[in-house]
C-alpha cells in the first residue's frame, strides 16, 4: 500500500509537469490547468490512503470548511480583481505551510529536520502577512502608497537578527517553545515590514514573489515530513514565481532591489517641465476622427480595468470593424496591477487573443495607425521613457503611440500614473485628451455610432 | 544505502531546471493565469497537512494539521477554479 | 522510510521531462554536435564500472568493470574532443 | 564522505543539465560541452573516492587504455566521416552497459535488481552490435544497402521470444549463468538482424535510436547499482536520443516504422516516367551565368561530402561574394547522412552559420534567387515529394530550388539519390546539369572566376 501512494505522487507530479506545460499555449491552457487539478486530486487521495490516519473528522471538516470559501471566493471575486485575489489565495497557502512546518515538530527531530521547520515556518511566515498587505493595497482596503519612515533601515535589520538569533536557539533548544514562539512571531511582522515600503503598483512583483515564496515554504515543508511530492510541486512553483518577477522587472526596466527598497512612485511628482498645450476633444468630435480612420490601435492600461471599460471597449471595437475599420489591440507586458492583466480582462469581455499584439509586435506598425486610442494607461505610454534620460521610467520600454496620426488618451483629468511623473505624451501636436471616465466615454462614443 | 536527503536534492534540483524551462515558455498574455495557476499547486503543503490531521491524537499537532488543511484547501479549490474561470474566456478569433 | 525505487522513479521522470524540453530547444545547425555530445554523457556507465573495477578481488566481475572502464572512456573521452572540434568550428559572421 | 560524493552527484547532473542548456544555441554551445564535460570529470573523481574502491590498478589502465583510443579517434577522425565515429562510439557505450550490468551480478541480487540488470545487458548488447552494423554501413565496410530475405520476421519473432524466454529463466534462477549467456548472445544477435534490413541513409536515425537506448542502458544500470547520476544522465540522453529521431522521421514525412522495417531505399530505381530532356552545361557556361546573377542560393546535400567539397564551396561562395552577389545556404534537415551534417563541413570551411538559412527560411525566398546551385543533394530537392502523390516521398518536405530562376545541378552521373527514385528536377527547363565529381567542377568554376 504505502508504495502505491509513494508511486501514486510520482503520477500526480508528471500531471503537474504536463500541466504546466499546457498552460504555455492559450489553447490548450485550459485543459493544462485541469490537468494540474487532476494531479492534485491524485495527490489528496494517495495522502488520505495513508495508514497513519485514523481519524477522518477533522481533514473532512478543513476540507469542507476551506473548499467552500476558496470556492465561493473563486466564484464571486471580478475579474478586475483578480490580482487581490491571487494575493490572498496565497497568503492562506502560506500560512497553511507554516502551520505544517510547526506541526512537524517532534521531540526526536533531527537538526536537518529542525532547520527545514524553521524554514518551512520563516518562508511561510513572511508569505502570509506579506500577502495579506498586498492584498490591502491592492484592494485599497489600505492605502498604496509606499510607507517610509526614517529607520526603516535599522528596524528591518534588527529583526533579521533577531530571527537568526531565535532560529539558531530553537535549533539548539527545540524543547522550549518560546524559540519558536519568537520565530513565528518575527516572521510575521517582517512580512509585512518588507512590503508595506512599496507602492500599490509594484504590488504583482511582490505577489510573484511571495507565490515563489510560497513554493519554497511547501518545498521546506516537504524536506521536513519527507515528502517528495510537496519538493517538486513546490519548486516548480518557486521556479514559476522568480521568471515571473524577473519577466515584470524587465519589462519595467528597474532591477529587483530597486522594486523592494525604493519607495518607487510614493507621489512625489516631479515638477512639470513639458511644453506644448494640452488639446482636449469632445466625443463627438473624436467619433468623427475615428469614422473615417481606416486603422486603429487600442492601447488599455490600469484605467481600464477601474473604469470596468473592457465590454465597452470590444462594443467599440466590434463598431469600428463594422464600419470596415481594422482594429488591433497593444498589451504592454506591465499594463495594469498584473502581468498579463489587459489580457484577461479582454477576454473576458470576448476579445480574441490573436487580436491582443505584444508590445514588441505593435510598435513597428504604429506609424501605419491612423488613430491610437489610450484607455486609461499612462506610463506604459510615456514616450519619457525613450527621451529624456532625467525621467525616473528612462529605458522601460513602452509602447510608442505617438508615432501614430492621431493619439486619443483617455481618462478623468491630468493626474498621473502609478509611477508618479508628467507624461509629455499629453502635450503633442498630436494628442487629444477625451476626459471622463473611460467607460462613459465609451459609452459616448457609442451612442454616436449607432 | 544513500541517505533520503540526497534523493530529495536531486529531485529539488531537477524541478527547479524544470520549472525554469516550463514557465519560460508561457507567453506574456497568460501570465496571470499562470500566476493563479501556480498558485494553485503551491497548495500542495495539503496533502502535508493531511497526515497532521489525520492522527486521531487531540494534541497541538493534530489542530495545527486541520487548520492547515483548512487555508490550504482554500488556495486549492479557489485556484484551481478562478484559473479556470480565467481561461475559459481566452478564446480564438472564429474563422 | 521510503523506499529507494521511488526516489529513482521520481528522479527518472523528472529527468526525462527535463531532457525533452532542453532538447527540443536545440536548433537543427546544431544536431551533429549534440547527438555527438549526448552520446558521451552516456558514457556516464564509467562510474558505474569504476565501482566494480576498484574491488581489488580478482574475480570476473572486476575483469568485466574494468573492460567497461575502458570501454565507457572511450565513449566520453572520443564523444567531448569530437564534440568541441566540431563545436570549435562554429562562427558567426564577423561584423 | 560517502554523502559528499553523493552530492557531488548532485553537482554533476546540474552540470550535464546546463551544459545541455547551453548547447541550444550557436553562440554558447562550445561553453556548453566544456561544461558537460566537468560535470563527467566530477562524477568520475566523485566516484574514484569510494571508499569500497581498494585497487586503482585496473580502474587506471581501463582509462588510459580507453582515453587513449577515444582521444586518438576523436583528432584523427574527418569531418566527413562524424556520423560513422558516433556510431562506433556509441557502441561502445552500449558495450561498457552490458559489462557493468553483468558485472553487478551477485548471488544476494532481489528480483527488482535482476530485472534492471537483464535490461541493461539487453539494451547495451543490442547497442553494441546495432551500432558496429551501423557503423559498418556507413563506412561502407559492409555493403550499405538494405539486406532483406524471406522469413526476416518469423527469425525476429523467434529471437525476441528467446530473448523473454531466457530473460525469464534468469530472474528465476540467476545463479545458472547458461540463462545469462543466453541472453547476451541473443540481445548481441538482435541487435545485428534488426539494423541489417535497414538502408545506409537511414543509418542516422537509427544512429539515433540506438544513442537513446544507450542512454536507457545507462539508466538501467543505475537502478541495478542504485545510483542517481547513471539514472539522470542516462535519461537524458535517451529522451535526446528520441527527441532527434522524431525530428528526422518528421523531416522525412516517414514513420519510425517505416525507417525501421520497409527496407526503404533497398534499390530499386522506379520506372522513369519523366518528360522533358536532360541539359547539360560546361563549367565555361556556368561561370557566365553565375557571373551575372546578382542573388544566389547553394545547397548542399550528401555528395558534397563526398566530393569533400566544403572548403572549395567556401572559395567559391566568396568569389561570387566579392562580384557582388548575395550568397545563401540553403540547408535540409535530412540532407546529408546525418541531422546537421552540412552545418559541420560548412562550420570546418569556415562558413558562418548565419548564412546558413533553414529549409523554411530559404523556401520563400527561392523565388528571387537568380541561380540556386545543387551540390550532390538529389532526394532532399526532389519536385515529386510536392508534385508526385505516388512518390515514396510524397509529402516530405524539400528544398523548393525549382522556384529559382535557373538551377545548376552538381552530381557525377544521373543515378539516384539515397530513396533510389526519379528526380523530374533534372528534366525541368530551367535545370542545367554540371557532371562531373563536385569538387573538380567548383574547382574549374572558381579558375574561371580568377
Ligand atoms: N502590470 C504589472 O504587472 C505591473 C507590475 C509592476 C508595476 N507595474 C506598474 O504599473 C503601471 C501600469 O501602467 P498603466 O499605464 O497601466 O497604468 P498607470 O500608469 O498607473 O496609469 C493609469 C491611468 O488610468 C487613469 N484612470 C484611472 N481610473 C480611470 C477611469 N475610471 N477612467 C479613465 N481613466 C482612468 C489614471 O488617470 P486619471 O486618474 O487622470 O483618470 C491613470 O493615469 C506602470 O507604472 C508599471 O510599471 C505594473
Ligand atoms: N541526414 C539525415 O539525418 C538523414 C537521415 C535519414 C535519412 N536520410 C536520407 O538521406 C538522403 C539525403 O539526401 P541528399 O539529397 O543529401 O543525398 P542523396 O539524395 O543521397 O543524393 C546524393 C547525391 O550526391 C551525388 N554525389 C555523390 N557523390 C558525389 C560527388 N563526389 N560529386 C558530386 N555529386 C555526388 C549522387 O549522385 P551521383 O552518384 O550521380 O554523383 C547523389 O544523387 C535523403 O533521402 C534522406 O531522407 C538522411
Amino acid at each position: 500500500m504505502d508504495i502505491l501512494i509513494q508511486f501514486a505522487y510520482v503520477v500526480s507530479a508528471a500531471l503537474f509537469i504536463y500541466g504546466l506545460k499546457q498552460l504555455g499555449s492559450p489553447a490548450t491552457a485550459r485543459r493544462g490547468n485541469t490537468i494540474s487539478a487532476v494531479g492534485m486530486l491524485v495527490a489528496v487521495v494517495a495522502a488520505l490512503l495513508d495508514q497513519g490516519i485514523v481519524d477522518f473528522q477533522w481533514i473532512v471538516i478543513g476540507f469542507v470548511v476551506g473548499g467552500a470559501i476558496g470556492a465561493a471566493a473563486a466564484r464571486l471575486v471580478q475579474m478586475t480583481s483578480m490580482p487581490e485575489m491571487v494575493a490572498l489565495f496565497n497568503g492562506f497557502g502560506g500560512m497553511a505551510s507554516l502551520l505544517v512546518g510547526w506541526a512537524a515538530l517532534n521531540p526526536d527531530a533531527v537538526t536537518f529536520t529542525l532547520i527545514t521547520i524553521i524554514l518551512s515556518i520563516l518562508i511561510g511566515g513572511v508569505t502570509f502577512t506579506g500577502s495579506l498587505i498586498a492584498y490591502g493595497k491592492l484592494s485599497e482596503t489600505i492605502g498604496s502608497g509606499a510607507v517610509l519612515f526614517r529607520g526603516q533601515q535599522v528596524v528591518n535589520s534588527l529583526i533579521v537578527l533577531g530571527i537568526l538569533g531565535a532560529s539558531a536557539m530553537f535549533c539548539m533548544e527545540p524543547g522550549d517553545s518560546q524559540w519558536l514562539f519568537l520565530v513565528i512571531g518575527l516572521s510575521l511582522l517582517f512580512g509585512i515590514m518588507v512590503v508595506i515600503p512599496i507602492g500599490g503598483a509594484d504590488m504583482p512583483v511582490v505577489i510573484s514573489l511571495l507565490n515563489s515564496y510560497s513554493g519554497l515554504a511547501a518545498c521546506a515543508a516537504g524536506f521536513a515530513v519527507d515528502n517528495n511530492i510537496l519538493i517538486v510541486a513546490g519548486s516548480l512553483v518557486g521556479a514559476s514565481g522568480i521568471i515571473l518577477t524577473q519577466i515584470m522587472c524587465k519589462a519595467m526596466n528597474r532591477s529587483l532591489s530597486n522594486v523592494l527598497f525604493s519607495g518607487f512612485g510614493s507621489g512625489k511628482v516631479e515638477e512639470a517641465s513639458v511644453e506644448g498645450e494640452i488639446k482636449p476633444i469632445s466625443v463627438e468630435d473624436a467619433y468623427y476622427v475615428l469614422e473615417a480612420a481606416s486603422n486603429v490601435a487600442i492601447v488599455p492600461g490600469y484605467g481600464m480595468a477601474v473604469a470596468q471599460a473592457q465590454h465597452v471597449v470590444k462594443e467599440l471595437c466590434e463598431l469600428l470593424e463594422q464600419n470596415g475599420t481594422e482594429v488591433n489591440f497593444g498589451i504592454h507586458p506591465v499594463a495594469g496591477r498584473m502581468p498579463g492583466h489587459m489580457n484577461v480582462l479582454l477576454a473576458e469581455a470576448d476579445v480574441p487573443y490573436d487580436q491582443l499584439l505584444e508590445m514588441d509586435d505593435i510598435n513597428p506598425r504604429m506609424e501605419n495607425v491612423d488613430v491610437a486610442i489610450v484607455i486609461g494607461a499612462n506610463d506604459v505610454v510615456n514616450p519619457a521613457a525613450r527621451e529624456s534620460e532625467s525621467s525616473p521610467i528612462y529605458g522601460m520600454p513602452v509602447i510608442n503611440v505617438d508615432s501614430a496620426r492621431t493619439v486619443f488618451v483617455l481618462k478623468r483629468s491630468m493626474a498621473s500614473g502609478f509611477a508618479g511623473i508628467e507624461n509629455p505624451l499629453f502635450y503633442k501636436d498630436n494628442t487629444r485628451m477625451l476626459f471622463g471616465d473611460a467607460k462613459e466615454s465609451i459609452g459616448g462614443l457609442i451612442r454616436e455610432f449607432s | 544505502m544513500i541517505p533520503a536527503e540526497v534523493f530529495l536534492t536531486f529531485i529539488l534540483m531537477l524541478s527547479i531546471f524544470l520549472g525554469f524551462e516550463l514557465i519560460n515558455k508561457v507567453p506574456a498574455t497568460l501570465h496571470t493565469p499562470l500566476m493563479s495557476g501556480a498558485n494553485a499547486i503551491s497548495g500542495i503543503t495539503v496533502v502535508g497537512a493531511i497526515s497532521l490531521a489525520g492522527t486521531g491524537e487531540q494534541d497541538l499537532a493534530n489542530w495545527l494539521g486541520a487548520g492547515a488543511v483548512a487555508l490550504a484547501s482554500i488556495n486549492v479549490v479557489g485556484g484551481y477554479l478562478v484559473t479556470d474561470r480565467m481561461l475559459a474566456m481566452f478564446k480564438k478569433k472564429e474563422g
